[in-house]
């Protein structure tokens, strides 16, 4: 039982085995997955361990070597120091909305209101005579941190939203509580909950890529500074940037950066 | 009916509703959780891997992430707790040692399991990374040996104190050492209950979550050895349930464990029920 | 005059802080029966278990004085007690076989001392068990469980049991307490048969049992030794009143 | 060998202690404790809705739970026969093995849904919107009080049949009927042992976290008082450091740790309360 | 002639399928002391806990036959037990006061049975313990614990706390097993006083204390009643063999 536990131990050039560990954002998770499956189908011998935690996590984890690349589905704060980033895909936030909501268009600055707590019916934005119910994610989400940026300019949420700690469980809570208004990656997005336009722009990848639709941010795959990447990582991460792990960005639903 | 057996009736029949309720909310789970998991159970759910964070495909590496992490907690919890037991029961008297380590166990067996996780992240995945691997069944093992230590201490101590202490002291009129006689006499005695503490704790690790999700790690790869890291299936069911919102790979998951839970009560019951007869 | 096999001088036995022995000089003779006597918690059965040190297994046992078992001070630092207890036997109020065959039951001592040849063993058994005087009854299941044996039988199996390690004491607390009469009677004899090779000290709540296979008994009461002496002469005309009273049933 | 427990209580104690301490060093204990707002992001960290969340998810467990479970303890050691008894016992045994998590599962998709719709059909107009979602109090307390069923059950029924049979005897033979036997003698003699379980079952409630975090909707909050407050979304300590540990920055997880200390000292405190009960319970 | 409180007729009492009792005829007699005697697993507290249906509470308990207590039987389907076991109180061979105060433990009998005036209450918990021979002992700690009475005062407690319900009959079964011979004593002087107001039938190990207390003594033996009459006449001379050996100690 007791082999292979590090990835240090290879030499480039014979064929890439080892462990490699990722954590941190439950929005990129995802698409770590999908890449990480593809990944492992060219090098057989190679192990990808993907888990959640969060964007938080992720940097904290890469930081301290915890995890061999973390993921974060936001910019670094200019205080993040000590790690590597590599921007591998570009991810729009989708408002969503129970699917029978009539909303289905709203103002970037309804949304601001509603998620500040100013706006607590849906009949201020059109909607039935009824209190809305605020879903968010917890501190540390990557999600959230871009969502607070963009949207809230940074001023505090709602005090009474519902906090899920992932993109699935957000999406999950909105589905069963057609009062609810929540936000989800795009990539997250299915139909059991209803996207809603912003300003009249829809969330796709398109105009997401053309700028029309602002509530956008990057996703970041992180390493440790100064300390020497094994081969196996420095590989999937080549793997991601290239042709073929972009192509798997966009069949996702992402917008892929080269 | 006088006074006295009217309101014995009364009470009777408010208790008996009572524990009818209750019994009626432990089936009301059962039947839920099995009516909306056994129809996603089939071979393929057992046996594939799953897909798209396991909102697709099978269960199988969280089946056998779990019986890694059983299987490490035990062998290494087993020797501890048991020997734990032998002394604290048959050897230490009454003094401070045997109060330290009565204490001990008491405390650790009230703490919630989310603080062994947190110190299971800062020690075993973090401080011990270049021997644990990090988040790996080990460091999850390790974490879940300082949760099942007092279950293995205390019901094992009970196996011990419930063998006579006649035949202790015969044995020992015989001229016997007392290793000589815990090994012939008492152990064997109270194997049976032994066996239920272990199976017990088998319950305990399988049902635990809080612990685990801080240093399993929870990749749905199939673990290789004891330093990859895995999911066991209640942290599956968490993570489909939180992650993706596929309730439906939730609730077949569930079911899995409903039936893991019934076979390891099944072989404890049967085990203690060989234990009593031995002693009438 | 017949050797003293025992010699106790001063002796205290407290549990805890509770002292439930307090002084007693006692000598007893080889093979013979030494009954004790006393009311409930007068201390005889803390006073046996001293005997062959099986009371150190009781938690905050202490025992102050001397005992001596054939010149040996049994007590002291250098002493054996798995030697003494092989050498003195004991045989409790409940029987206790093993869960384990008849067989098993009294080829365990022999095997700790470190017989292992099955046909000495098988001899060991059949000797022992004609001495326990339940021979004839278990020679054709020597292999079933010691648990399907009757009450007096089990006891006599304890008694061959000690046997079989070859003693040269045996201590009984109240050994007959649980059984019938008939298995009483039986018990008796083998006692009365036994005393010709081993020193017998028994404890008996029984004042007709002391007095039919005794040749000594003691009278305690409260810790201390009353009286001490033969036992015909003792139920018939003890020295003491104390002594008088509790034979004749005025108390206890 | 037998030190592995004394070890392990010592580095847990140690390791949560290193690790949380600082918080409290660095922005004192009262505001750590009573501050009433969480916003890592911006370095402000106060439990007390925490605190507040936790206890009453316990509060609410009990109320539910423990008449329920001592019912059930009275009625399997005193009234029920033999047969219906063989029947409980794997049940209660059942109860007490299926994992947290299905638990929380059963909660999220049913009881939470159950509550949303009953206070949108009959409460819609009282309460706030974000008391209608059924992520509640009341949704966690009603969880959290099955699972502490078992616990309370067992350890009742243990101390019920601890009473030596003399007492009921005693009662009996002065002509007292069964039902007066057990709740003027067994039930009070026992009542060092049904308190002590009720404590363990608090204990369970309290550190119970992954069912919790799938059904209170852990906003951090302080419930408004009275009735209403059941339907309150809440998080609860546990949930705090579960939700939020993958993702903690240095000072953030600090925090996280040194609410597993306030958490930890909750528990030691209902530890000690137990002992000093039993000991009690035995010193009679 | 006395009145007769109970009589049996082919009294059989069963464990499953183990037959304690097999067959008893007895009338026992009002306001006098009648002595059960015996080897220990004749049954002799199995009858004894049948005449006030005590037990009804042992699971896979069968009673067969007839017992009339005052005329009335006892088994009958619409026999009323809380009514007779107020009638025929208890003692038992360990003190067992319910762990409450001195006062409450006398008062718990009255209270079932209705009584909530505490003037009134208070009379019958000194009436109680003043013919329980322990009013002066307490009268002054009448809400200290039960328990931290000596056990000889328990006993007399218990005796207390079950004429409190003003009982008819007495049943005690070897009340002074676990008492000191003082202790003994008093409980002795204590029941020889009752027997003027109360039938009492006490189960006894000690042969003296049956000859000293009782007016009527049975002898049991593996469930049959070897021998019953008068108690002076039965420890001089027995008329049964069994009996002779028994009372002079030859077994048991
Ligand atoms: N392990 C113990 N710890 C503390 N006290 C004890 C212990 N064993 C016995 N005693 C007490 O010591 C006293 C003497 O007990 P012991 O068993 O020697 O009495 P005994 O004469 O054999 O009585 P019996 O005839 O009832 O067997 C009693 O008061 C008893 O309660
Ligand atoms: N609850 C029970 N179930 C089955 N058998 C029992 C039960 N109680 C007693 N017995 C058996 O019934 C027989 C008579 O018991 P009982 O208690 O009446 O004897 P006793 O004459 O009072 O003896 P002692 O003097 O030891 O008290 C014994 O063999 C005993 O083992
Ligand atoms: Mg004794
Ligand atoms: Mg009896
Ligand atoms: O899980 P997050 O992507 O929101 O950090």
């Amino acid at each position: 039982l007791l082999t292979g536990c590090g990835s240090e131990d290879e030499s480039p050039g014979e064929t890439l085995s080892g462990t490699i560990t990722m954590a941190g954002s439950t929005s990129v998770q995802p698409l770590s997955e999908e890449l990480a499956t593809a990944f492992m189908q060219i090098h057989k011998d190679a192990r990808l361990e993907v888990s959640g935690g969060g964007s938080g996590g992720g940097i904290k984890a890469a930081q301290e070597g915890a995890a061999d690349i973390g993921a974060s589905s936001r910019s670094l704060k200019d205080d993040e120091k000590g790690v590597v980033a590599y921007t591998i895909a570009i991810d729009g936030i989708a408002v969503v909305v129970h699917p029978e909501n009539d909303i289905s268009n709203m103002s970037l600055e309804d949304i601001t209101k509603i998620f500040l707590g100013e706006i607590t019916n849906w009949s201020e934005v059109g909607g039935e005579d009824v209190d809305i119910v605020v879903v968010s994610r917890e501190e540390g989400s990557g999600t959230r941190g871009a969502f607070d940026e963009i949207v809230l300019n940074n001023e505090d949420l709602a005090s009474t939203a519902i906090i899920q700690n992932s993109t699935g469980s957000v999406r999950e809570a909105v589905s069963n509580d057609i009062n609810a208004i929540g936000y989800v990656s795009i990539g997250g997005l299915n139909n059991s909950v209803k996207p809603v336009k912003v300003d009249n722009v829809e969330p796709t990848t398109a105009t997401i890529q053309s700028g029309a639709y602002s509530i956008a941010r990057p996703f970041i795959y992180l390493t440790t500074e100064g300390k020497e990447k094994s081969a196996l990582t420095q590989a999937f991460i080549d793997f991601v940037l290239s042709q073929e792990g972009q192509s798997i960005v966009s069949e996702n639903g992402y917008v892929p950066v080269k | 009916m006088t006074k006295a057996q009217k309101s014995q009736f009364i009470a009777f029949g408010f208790l008996s509703l009572i524990a009818m309720f209750t019994f009626v909310i432990l089936l009301a789970i059962l039947f839920y959780v099995l009516s909306r998991g056994l129809s996603m159970i089939s071979l393929e759910f057992l046996l594939e891997h799953p897909r798209k964070m396991g909102s697709e495909g099978g269960i199988y590496p969280a089946i056998i992430g779990t019986v890694y992490l059983v299987a490490t907690t035990l062998a290494i919890a087993t020797p501890l707790g048991v020997g734990t037991a032998i002394l604290m029961n048959e050897y230490l008297q009454d003094g401070p040692l045997k109060r330290t380590i009565r204490f001990a166990t008491e405390a650790l067996s009230g703490i919630p399991s989310i603080i062994f996780g947190l110190f299971g992240f800062a020690f075993f995945v973090i401080l011990l990374k270049p021997i644990t691997g990090g988040w790996s069944i080990i460091s999850g093992a390790l974490t879940g040996v300082t949760m099942i230590l007092p279950v293995i201490i205390r019901a094992s101590e009970e196996a011990l104190k419930n063998v006579p202490n006649s035949l202790r002291e015969g044995s020992l009129a015989l001229g016997t050492t007392r290793w000589y006689t815990i090994k012939k006499i008492v152990l064997p005695i109270a194997f049976p209950g032994i066996l239920t503490s272990l199976i017990l704790s088998i319950g305990r690790v399988v049902g635990e979550t809080a612990a685990f999700i801080l240093t399993l790690g929870g990749t749905l790869l199939l673990p290789r050895n004891i330093f990859d890291g895995s999911r066991t299936l209640a942290l599956h069911l968490y993570m489909v349930a939180m992650e993706t919102g596929n309730m439906d790979v939730a609730f077949g998951t569930g079911a899995v464990l409903i039936f893991l839970v019934l076979f390891i009560n099944f072989t404890t019951g049967f085990l203690l029920k060989r234990l009593v007869k031995k002693f009438s | 005059m017949q050797n003293t096999v025992y010699s106790t001088r001063n002796l205290e036995i407290y549990y805890g802080n509770d002292q439930i022995i307090k002084g007693i000089d006692m000598d007893i003779d080889e093979k013979q029966v030494t009954a004790i006597i006393g009311p409930s918690g007068c201390g005889k059965s803390t006073f046996l278990k001293t005997l062959n040190r099986m009371i150190d297994i009781v938690p905050n046992s202490k025992v102050v004085g001397e005992i001596k078992y054939r010149e040996q001070d049994i007590y002291h630092e250098k002493a054996n007690v798995v030697t003494l207890r092989q050498q003195v036997g004991m045989v409790f109020q409940k029987p206790n076989p093993f869960p384990k065959s008849i067989f098993e039951n009294i080829a365990f001592g022999p095997r700790i001392h470190g017989i292992k040849d099955r046909a000495k063993l098988n001899e060991i058994v059949e000797k022992s068990l004609k001495s326990g005087a339940l021979w004839d009854e278990v020679k054709d299941k020597l292999n079933s469980s010691a648990f399907s044996l009757s009450g007096g039988q089990q006891q006599r199996l304890c008694i061959a049991r000690a046997l079989a390690v070859e003693p040269d004491v045996l201590l009984m607390d109240e050994p007959c307490s649980a059984l019938d009469p008939i298995a009483t009677a039986k018990v008796e004899d083998l006692i009365t048969k036994l005393k010709d090779k081993y020193t017998i000290i028994i404890v008996t709540h029984n004042m007709q049992q002391a007095a039919r296979i005794s040749q000594k008994t003691a009278f305690f009461l409260s810790g201390h030794v009353i009286e001490y002496g033969e036992t015909s002469q003792m139920f018939t005309k003890p020295k003491n009143q104390k002594t008088e009273d509790y034979i004749t049933g005025r108390f206890g | 060998m037998a030190m592995t427990s004394v070890l392990a209580l010592g580095l847990i104690s140690f390791f949560v202690f290193r690790e949380g301490m600082p918080i409290f060093t660095k922005y004192g204990l009262s505001s750590f404790i009573f501050g009433t707002t969480w916003n890592p992001t911006n370095q402000i960290y106060g439990i007390f809705p925490m605190i507040v969340g936790s206890i009453l998810l316990t509060i609410v467990a009990l109320v539910i739970g423990a008449p329920m479970g001592i019912a059930v303890a009275v009625f399997l050691t005193e009234i029920a026969p033999k047969k219906v008894g063989q029947f409980f016992r794997p049940a209660i045994d059942l109860l007490a093995g299926i994992p947290s998590v299905i638990y929380g599962l059963f909660g999220m998709v049913v009881v939470r849904q159950f509550i949303s719709e009953f206070t949108r059909n009959h409460l819609g107009s009282t309460l706030p919107a974000n008391y209608q979602t059924g992520y509640s109090i009341l949704a966690g307390g009603i969880i959290l009080s099955i699972m502490i069923l078992p616990t309370i059950i067992n350890i009742s029924e243990d101390a019920i049949r601890s009473i030596p049979k003399e007492y009921k005897e005693g009662a009996l033979a002065l002509g007292a009927s069964k039902w007066q036997t057990i709740y003027k003698v067994v039930v009070p003699a026992a009542k060092s042992g049904i308190i002590t379980s009720i404590i363990l079952g608090m204990g369970r409630a309290l550190g119970e976290t992954m069912a919790v975090i799938m059904v209170v909707g852990n906003t951090v909050l302080i419930p408004e008082l009275g009735w209403k407050g059941l339907f309150s979304p809440v998080r609860s300590m546990t949930g705090n450091i579960a939700i939020e540990m993958g993702y903690a920055g240095p000072e953030h997880r600090q925090a996280l740790f040194a609410t597993g200390i306030v958490l930890f000292i909750f528990i030691m405190i209902l530890n000690s309360v137990t002992t000093v009960i039993a000991k009690r319970g035995n010193a009679r």
